[in-house]
């Protein structure tokens, strides 16, 4: 257990560190580094050692302050966490030294370095918190570390937008969860997680609220629609490696924290269950809609962390299902495609945000509209960028498929879903999610990386540095290597799900032998498509060796003098689609048609806002505001009438209690 | 003797301060006599002094939270006004330090008295001595700030004087066996006060009190004192001189419960407590002067406060740790808001952006305390709010819970939305001529020295202080002192 | 021995089953309209001399361009492992239709990038449109799985599609007919969904998709589309085909492929396409009667 | 000597309202001058055991504070104004008396709930004291011009006062005498901000102090 607290020392001393050394950069640099490595070495013994099943006992030491105890535990559910956090929090945080040498200034080193480092060091904390005010102060300086990230450059009025809309919504889940912990405490008697495990069960009005306050507190951080609402717009104003942390681990804690209060609290009711799955779609489909209708990747990249949230959640959802069932093998399932989901999704998101990172920096724009022709000039960022949309679509040889799989086995498989009709509709769901994210990540990619340059930006644009690349190639492997040899990320998944069910490990192990096989079988299968592919690639470049092979332009369709302008664009990409769901979008466009005989110039602009955001919460604060008018004319600055003020409350008081 | 120091010393020094006639060197006695103040009071946390003339004065844990806490916060304060003097050369600063130290001897008074007599002198002592802190910067505002501070004021302290009065009548009952106005006698005989006259005795002391201390909606001149005073007086006026009528309404509060009227005077307290924070929360949420947003926000915490007794022992403990945090954090934000006041020369959010380009330190740090007040880990204030809303699951208010974490978040709502556009951004005017004034070593030393206690008490509490604490929330429901 | 056999007929299947099929088609079409129509082996020929053939590469493309037509063949090649080719699959496991349809989706994704690398605007717009109708016809091919599966009991694709006896399951077996016929037309861009012989771009989906492809590329690309042809046809065959006693299982297969292949001809003869607005409409209903078919499975 | 005090309690609670309906800050200044000194005398006759040195020293040094100290600092305040009378009060002059006598019926009403403290010859006081506090906060509340709310809050400290009367024998008079001076103070201090205001607005109507406003 010590391992963790050496982990976490690490990063909290090299923040400092690096906070104070904000003069000389190498040496900051440097500094972050190494206490990366050091929390990478520390908490990678710890997560290793849990999962083998060698797990430490809790560490329990006295802390004065009210309610307080420092008890921190490592359980499969928790080192499965810390896993993801220090993968990507070192992948992201080496990348980030050279995203902020590359922003030349733009980005602060210092509070970049600090709240990062910060940020990390918080989630690492988090998942090993076993006491409720523990928790809550990792959550919130997590929260805080990354409101910071998100305002560095604060100087752009969007930025300040973004991280204020942050700010807000995280600190209202904060209060949520506030509220949660203080009723589950005075059930308990003390704010020890296993205590709440040891009370009796809540009268039912209590077990609905707090049902509700974990829901409204998790699902704020985590994204569930529409509490999303300050997801899409703070993820593009974070620098790129703070984005892919956030979207990567920072919004699954949220699913930690759900899974973690499942595991204390047991099972939920079945409409709950139906809930949470319909919610888990809802969002889902919600999320990747709005990604496809997207011109900023960055905010295309953030609707599709919603998306894959709401598949998690559905997964969740199934596993709370068969708890209420009773069902653990079901519930087993359900939840072990939820983390094994999470897991991925936190690869190959990350790995998108930070390739997205090294194509805004290069070309200096986020919008794919100027983007296009990148492959050629940055072939390294682009094709890792091609294996992170492949992997978020889900296709076999990569690892995005296994977690998406094992929910449709649920769903699909007879004796499990026991062929009930919304696991078949859930299914479709996921089939449509499965195929407009083929579309969103077509765009996303096809768009920015091919083609010919839209843009000065995009014509010289050129690859980032090793620093930058080492970690994307990295997390890129990762992605393949659990797409071809998935049973150890599934045996991670299922110890982790074994502890949300809270069975035996001998109990899981019979179901998880035949899923690992099953999932092995389907690794081979990728494999073997990769081998076809090699062999036919062989066979063809055998058949062009002796044939001449020509270079010239792309066919015009007869059209002589094609100009890069004249591709065709991410908006007309989508148009098909997003022309179906035109109401739910509600994309607001400007169109100035060319007009007359000899048209002059003509312009088309379209912008998709979020809803929830633009349409739904402006009522409610308009409506606000106008109640707050009222009494703001109390305090008009006339002394008499503050006078009247008392003696009326006064002579009221009297009249009422004497 | 020791009594006779805490008030004297301090007294001393505000007369030297009214002799002494060099606005260079007059400055200087206030560290000296905070010093002396303090020490005095760590001699008090070794042993705790007995009764003295004939009773009216001794420190029991109530008094020795107060005590510490102004003694404390006239300390770090002291330091800030060395430099904060020096820049305001155009000022005479001879009322000001003396009245600074005439505030001090009077919050003495007030934490040692065990005279409810006593303790109303002390507590208009204090008012009176206030008034030039607040007029200090001699312009048409400050002046009308200062005449609703002195009016609202004393019709309160007035009150409160009636309100004593009743007391005393209630105490008629055991007619000339002892001073009816010694807490002492009430407690010993309070099976005997007749409660009508009990009950109107509360209730005017929590209205002439609860107007000094800024209940809603009592509190209308807060605004105005706090907006228009310096930022040191700021933070003396919402972290000290708003404990001392606290004190006076906790007193009543005492001898009420041991009178069995505790239930009655806890729903005044939940009452007014809840008006207090959704006043607050009305004003805060788009309040353009931070200044002005301070006060409410002072308004909003007085209502936690009253809440948090109005809860029973728990949130008694709570609420007596959270005048601690709140008197802290305040010092943090009064006086780092002083600094981006002074860089600017404005308070208002058109023409103060960007404070964090301009005052980095005095910026982050408003940026922190701000965190902290709004009660998020891992800051002190955090720790007394979630123990006030446990209090309050705990006890099934669940209506009462509700509220409070509602307005919790409509209030971080509306202060987020100032603070950020005032830290963050990129300065009106760039010309960055002023910016040297914005973080000069002392004043940013004091506001620093305030967060490390925040940050300190946000992640541990010290036994002693727990003990000290709990001995009090036992005084006030009933226990024997 | 008998492994043997089965992959020497698959291997069979894979290389001739797909130019025959399309042959059948277009001789169908021929002689529905009164014309004597190209031989049957036509399609066969044509990929051979394709791959004989040098190739034109654009100088926008980069590997994406060469990798696409690769990597869909060897997608498809893959997935037609789990269905049934020669009587039984090569593969089977429980949950392997999910697989195929993925399959089917990385073969659509490798395509739509490698159009959308040659910088075009014709094949960004035959891209687009693919992938709008694909996912609008996913979902109708695993609403008609699931009905399947349910009737089944298992989630592969070699007992999925065994013919079924049972009550209820005819009428749902029919209505997942129907879907799967819509979806196989729609992935395969058959009329009404596409015309296959167009030649005015703005019309295309899948063709307008490989314009720039050429030589061997254009030759996987063709043989992996009819290869997806025959899987779904063969799909449908194994559903409704009870197996014949004087064929085996391979000769009904083959006699159902024809058979299929003829209907095809006939639908795309006697129909016109659809405006691409209406196409939308037809995946719907297709949807819709999947979901129907469920209904009754479950019921 | 119950006579004696029951007509001085009359007299002041006339006096408070002549207070509300006069008009002319020097008057005004003198009433509750006059005011002061009936407090001064007052304790000497309702007490029943009489007079005791200590009482004589409360009442000597009240009769000089409220009688002639404080009236002074106040028309010292007000020296370089001109315009010497209340123009137009918040509450007219009649309205305000009117209110006034509904205040007197209200403390009465207010005190028959409350048990008369034994020991005291007279049970006037308590009605009387309440009447004159709410008198006095009335008269706060109703004028502009910062001397008549000075003057209001003097006759709502007189009505304090005459409350105190009621256990002033139990009341320790250092006590006393602190609350005594605490109110002149307060009284001098509010004398030099009128002071202020009225150089800073050249009038000492508070008509111009409420620029401070959410």
């Amino acid at each position: 257990m010590m391992l963790l607290l050496v982990a976490v020392l690490a990063l909290g001393v090299a923040a400092l560190l690096s906070g104070l050394m904000s003069r000389h950069d190498r040496w900051a640099r440097n500094i972050v580094i190494a206490g990366l490595a050091g929390a990478a070495i520390a908490g990678g013994t710890l997560v290793w050692r849990t999962l083998a099943g060698q797990g430490a006992s809790d560490l329990l030491w006295p802390w004065l302050v009210p309610g307080a105890v420092f008890h921190i535990g490592m359980d499969s559910l928790s080192a499965c966490f810390l896993l993801l956090v220090l993968v990507v929090g070192c992948c992201a945080g080496l990348y980030g030294e050279g995203y902020i040498a590359g922003s030349h200034g733009h980005i602060p080193a210092t509070p970049a370095r600090f709240f990062f480092l910060v940020l990390v060091g918080a989630m690492a904390l988090l998942v090993a918190a076993r006491n409720a005010l523990l928790f809550m102060i990792a959550w919130e300086t997590m929260a805080l570390a990354a409101f910071g990230l998100v305002s560095c450059e604060h100087g752009k009025p969007e930025v300040r937008k973004a991280g204020l809309l942050y700010l807000l919504c995280t600190h209202v889940g904060s209060l949520c969860l506030l509220a949660l912990f203080a009723l589950l405490g005075s059930n308990a008697g003390s704010l020890e997680f296993s205590s709440f495990a040891a009370a009796p069960a809540l009268p039912a009005a209590e077990r609905a609220a707090v049902f509700l306050l974990a829901l409204v507190g998790f699902g704020m951080k985590a994204g569930f629609m529409p509490l999303h609402i300050w997801l899409q717009e703070a993820h593009p104003a974070a620098p790129s490696h703070a984005s892919a942390a956030m979207s990567g681990v920072m919004i699954e804690m949220g699913l930690y924290g759900l899974l973690r209060l499942l595991s204390l609290l047991g099972p939920v009711s079945l409409e709950a269950a139906f809930f949470l799955v319909a919610l888990g779609l809802v969002t889902a489909v919600f999320g990747i809609t709005f990604a496809m209708a997207q011109r900023d990747f960055k905010r295309l990249l953030a609707y599709s962390s919603i998306e894959n949230i709401g598949i998690i959640l559905t997964g969740a959802g199934l596993g709370c299902y068969g708890l209420a069932k009773h069902n653990f093998f079901l519930a087993l399932l359900g939840f072990a495609g939820a983390i094994l989901h999470t897991l991925n999704h936190g690869l190959f998101k990350s790995l998108l945000f930070l390739s997205a990172g090294a194509v805004y920096q290069a070309v200096g724009t986020r919008d794919i509209e100027a983007c296009g022709g990148l492959q050629k000039r940055m072939p390294w960022t682009c094709g890792l960028m091609a294996v992170g949309a492949a992997a978020i679509c889900g296709l076999p040889p990569l690892n995005g498929f296994m977690g998406e799989w094992l929910i449709y086995s649920w769903l699909l498989r007879p004796g499990i879903g026991h062929g009930i009709f919304f696991a078949a509709l859930a299914a479709a769901a996921l089939s449509v999610i499965g195929a407009f994210a083929v579309a969103a990540f077509s765009k996303c990619y096809g768009l920015t990386c091919l083609g010919q340059p839209r843009s000065e930006g995009a014509r010289d644009a050129r690859d980032p540095f090793w620093i930058m690349l080492g970690p994307m190639a990295l997390l890129a492997a990762l992605c393949v290597a659990i797409g071809l040899f998935p049973s150890l990320a599934l045996h991670v998944a299922f110890a982790a799900a074994s502890d949300v069910v809270g069975q035996a490990r001998l109990t899981v192990s019979a179901s998880l032998e035949e899923w690992s096989c099953l999932l092995e079988v389907i690794g081979l299968f990728g494999a073997g498509v990769c081998a076809l592919s090699a062999l036919l690639w062989l066979f063809r470049s055998a058949l062009l060796r002796r044939r001449e092979v020509e270079l010239g332009p792309t066919w015009g369709c007869g059209f002589t003098a094609p100009t890069t302008r004249m591709q065709y664009t991410g908006s007309s990409y989508s148009m098909p689609l997003t022309r179906v769901f035109a109401a739910a979008l509600a994309t607001r466009e400007e169109v100035h048609p060319p007009l007359g005989y000899w048209p002059g110039k003509a312009a088309f602009e379209s912008r998709t806002p979020d809803p929830a955001l633009e349409r739904w919460l402006p009522v409610l604060t308009t409506k606000f505001e106008e109640w707050l008018s009222l009494p703001r004319r109390l305090q008009h600055g006339r002394l008499q009438l503050y006078l009247l003020y008392v003696s009326a409350f006064l002579v009221i008081i009297l009249l009422w209690k004497l | 003797m020791i009594y006779l120091l805490l008030v004297g010393a301090p007294l001393l020094v505000g007369l030297l301060a009214l002799v002494v006639d060099s606005d260079e060197r007059r400055p200087w006695l206030l560290p000296f006599g905070c010093t002396i103040h303090a020490s005095i009071v760590a001699a008090c946390w070794k042993t705790l002094p007995g009764p003295a003339m004939n009773g009216w004065f001794r420190i029991d844990d109530l008094g020795l939270i107060v005590l510490s806490l102004a003694s404390v916060m006239f300390l770090v304060c002291s330091v800030y006004c060395l430099e904060y003097l020096r820049l305001r050369k155009e000022r005479r600063n001879r009322l000001f330090t003396a009245c600074l130290s005439f505030i001090l001897a009077s919050v003495s008074l007030v934490a040692v008295s065990r005279h409810m007599g006593i303790l109303w002198v002390g507590m208009e002592a204090a008012t009176l001595a206030t008034a030039p802190l607040v007029y200090f910067n001699h312009n048409e505002k400050s002046l009308e700030a200062t005449w609703k501070y002195l009016m609202m004021g004393s019709l309160g302290i007035g009150l409160a004087l009636l309100g004593t009065f009743f007391l005393a009548l209630a105490a008629i009952p055991f007619e000339g066996r002892g001073d009816p106005l010694l807490i002492d006698t009430l407690l010993s005989r309070a099976g005997t006060l007749s409660l009508p006259w009990l009950k109107g005795a509360f209730i005017f002391l929590l209205v002439g009190y609860g107007t000094k201390m800024g209940l809603a909606p009592l509190h209308s001149w807060k605004p105005d004192a706090y907006g228009e005073s310096p930022g040191v007086a700021g933070a003396i006026l919402a972290g000290v001189i708003t404990a001392c009528p606290f004190l006076g309404i906790l007193r009543a509060f005492q001898i009420c419960a041991a009178a069995g009227l505790s239930e009655f005077a806890q729903g005044l307290l939940v009452m007014i407590g809840l008006l207090s924070m959704a006043t607050a929360a009305v004003f805060i949420i788009g309040q353009r002067d931070f200044k002005r947003m301070l006060a409410y926000s002072s308004v909003e915490h007085m209502g936690i406060l009253a809440l948090g007794v109005g809860l029973g022992p728990a949130g008694s403990f709570a609420a007596l740790l959270h005048l601690i945090n709140n008197g802290l954090t305040k010092g943090v934000l009064f006086l780092s808001a002083g600094n981006i006041h002074r860089a600017f020369g404005g308070k208002t959010m058109d023409h103060v952006r960007g404070a964090l380009r301009r005052a980095p330190i005095s910026a982050t740090l408003f940026l922190l305390g701000f965190v902290a007040i709004t009660g998020s880990p891992p800051f002190a204030p955090f720790v007394s709010e979630f123990s006030i809303l446990r209090a309050a699951v705990d006890g099934h208010r669940f209506g009462v819970a509700l509220g409070f974490v509602g307005l919790l978040a409509v209030i971080f709502i509306g202060m987020a939305t100032t603070v950020l556009s005032v830290v963050y951004g990129i300065p009106p005017n760039s010309d960055s001529e002023l910016s040297a004034q914005g973080d000069s070593p002392l004043m940013i030393a004091a506001p620093m020295v305030f967060m490390a206690l925040v940050v300190f008490l946000g992640l541990w509490l010290p036994g002693r202080l727990t003990a000290v604490l709990s001995g009090a929330a036992r005084l006030l429901n009933g226990g024997a002192s | 021995m008998e492994t043997l056999k089965l992959v020497a007929s698959y291997l069979v299947m894979l290389v001739f089953a797909p130019p025959v099929m399309l042959g059948i088609i277009t001789k169908t079409k021929a002689v529905v309209a009164g014309r004597k129509g190209p031989p049957v082996l036509q399609p066969l020929y044509d990929t051979l001399k394709l791959l004989r053939k040098g190739a034109v590469y654009s100088t926008t493309t980069t590997w994406m361009f060469r990798l696409g037509p690769v990597v869909s063949l060897a997608a498809v090649l893959a997935a037609s492992s789990l269905v049934p080719l020669s009587g039984t699959p090569l593969i089977s496991f429980n949950g392997d239709a999910i697989l195929f349809v993925y399959l089917l989706a990385l073969g659509r994704f490798v395509t739509v990038t490698a159009a959308l690398d040659t910088g075009s605007s014709f094949e960004g717009m035959g891209a687009s449109r693919e992938v709008a109708f694909s996912s609008l016809a996913e979902p109708a091919l695993i609403l008609a799985f699931a009905s399947l599966a349910y009737r089944s009991g298992e989630l592969s694709l070699a007992r999925m599609f065994a013919p079924h006896g049972g009550p209820g399951s005819a009428a749902s077996a029919v209505l997942a007919l129907g879907s799967l016929f819509v979806v196989l037309l729609a992935e395969n861009s058959r009329i009404p969904v596409d015309d296959p012989n167009t030649h005015l771009e703005l019309t295309m989906i899948h063709e307008v998709m490989v314009l720039d492809h050429g030589g061997p590329d254009l030759a996987f690309i063709l043989h992996g589309a009819g290869l997806k042809l025959v899987l779904m046809a063969s799909l449908l065959v194994w559903l409704v085909l009870p197996e014949m006693p004087v064929a085996g299982r391979v000769g009904s297969l083959v006699l159902g492929l024809a058979a299929t292949a003829v209907v095809i001809g006939l639908v795309e003869s006697s129909m016109a396409r659809l405006r691409l607005i209406r196409v939308p409409q037809l995946l719907v209903a297709a949807i819709c009667a999947a979901t129907f078919g469920l209904i009754l499975t479950l019921r | 000597m119950g006579q004696l005090s029951q007509l001085l309690l009359a007299f002041i609670v006339f006096l408070s309202l002549y207070l509300l309906g006069s008009s002319s800050l020097t008057g005004c200044i003198k009433i509750v001058a006059l005011q002061g000194m009936c407090l001064g005398v007052l304790p000497l006759t309702v007490r029943a055991e009489g007079f005791h040195p200590q009482g004589l020293l409360l009442a000597a040094g009240m009769f000089i504070l409220k009688g002639f100290a404080i009236p002074w600092v106040l028309l010292y305040a007000i020296r370089e104004v001109k315009i010497r009378r209340e123009m137009e009060p918040m509450i007219g002059y009649i309205p305000s008396l009117l209110i006034g006598a509904a205040l007197i019926g209200v403390s009465f009403a207010l005190a028959e709930r409350l048990p008369v403290p034994a020991g005291l010859r007279t049970s006037l006081l308590i009605p009387v004291s309440l009447a004159t506090v709410m008198m006095g906060m009335l008269m706060m509340i109703s004028r502009f011009k910062a001397v008549s709310q000075v003057i209001g809050y003097l006759v709502f400290e007189n009505g304090v006062y005459l409350f105190g009367l009621a256990i002033a024998y139990q009341v320790p008079w250092i006590i006393e005498m602190g609350v005594l001076l605490d109110v002149f103070v307060a009284v001098f201090v509010m004398g030099i901000i009128i002071n202020h205001i009225a150089r800073a607005f050249d009038s000492i109507s508070t008509e111009k102090l409420t620029r401070l406003s959410d």
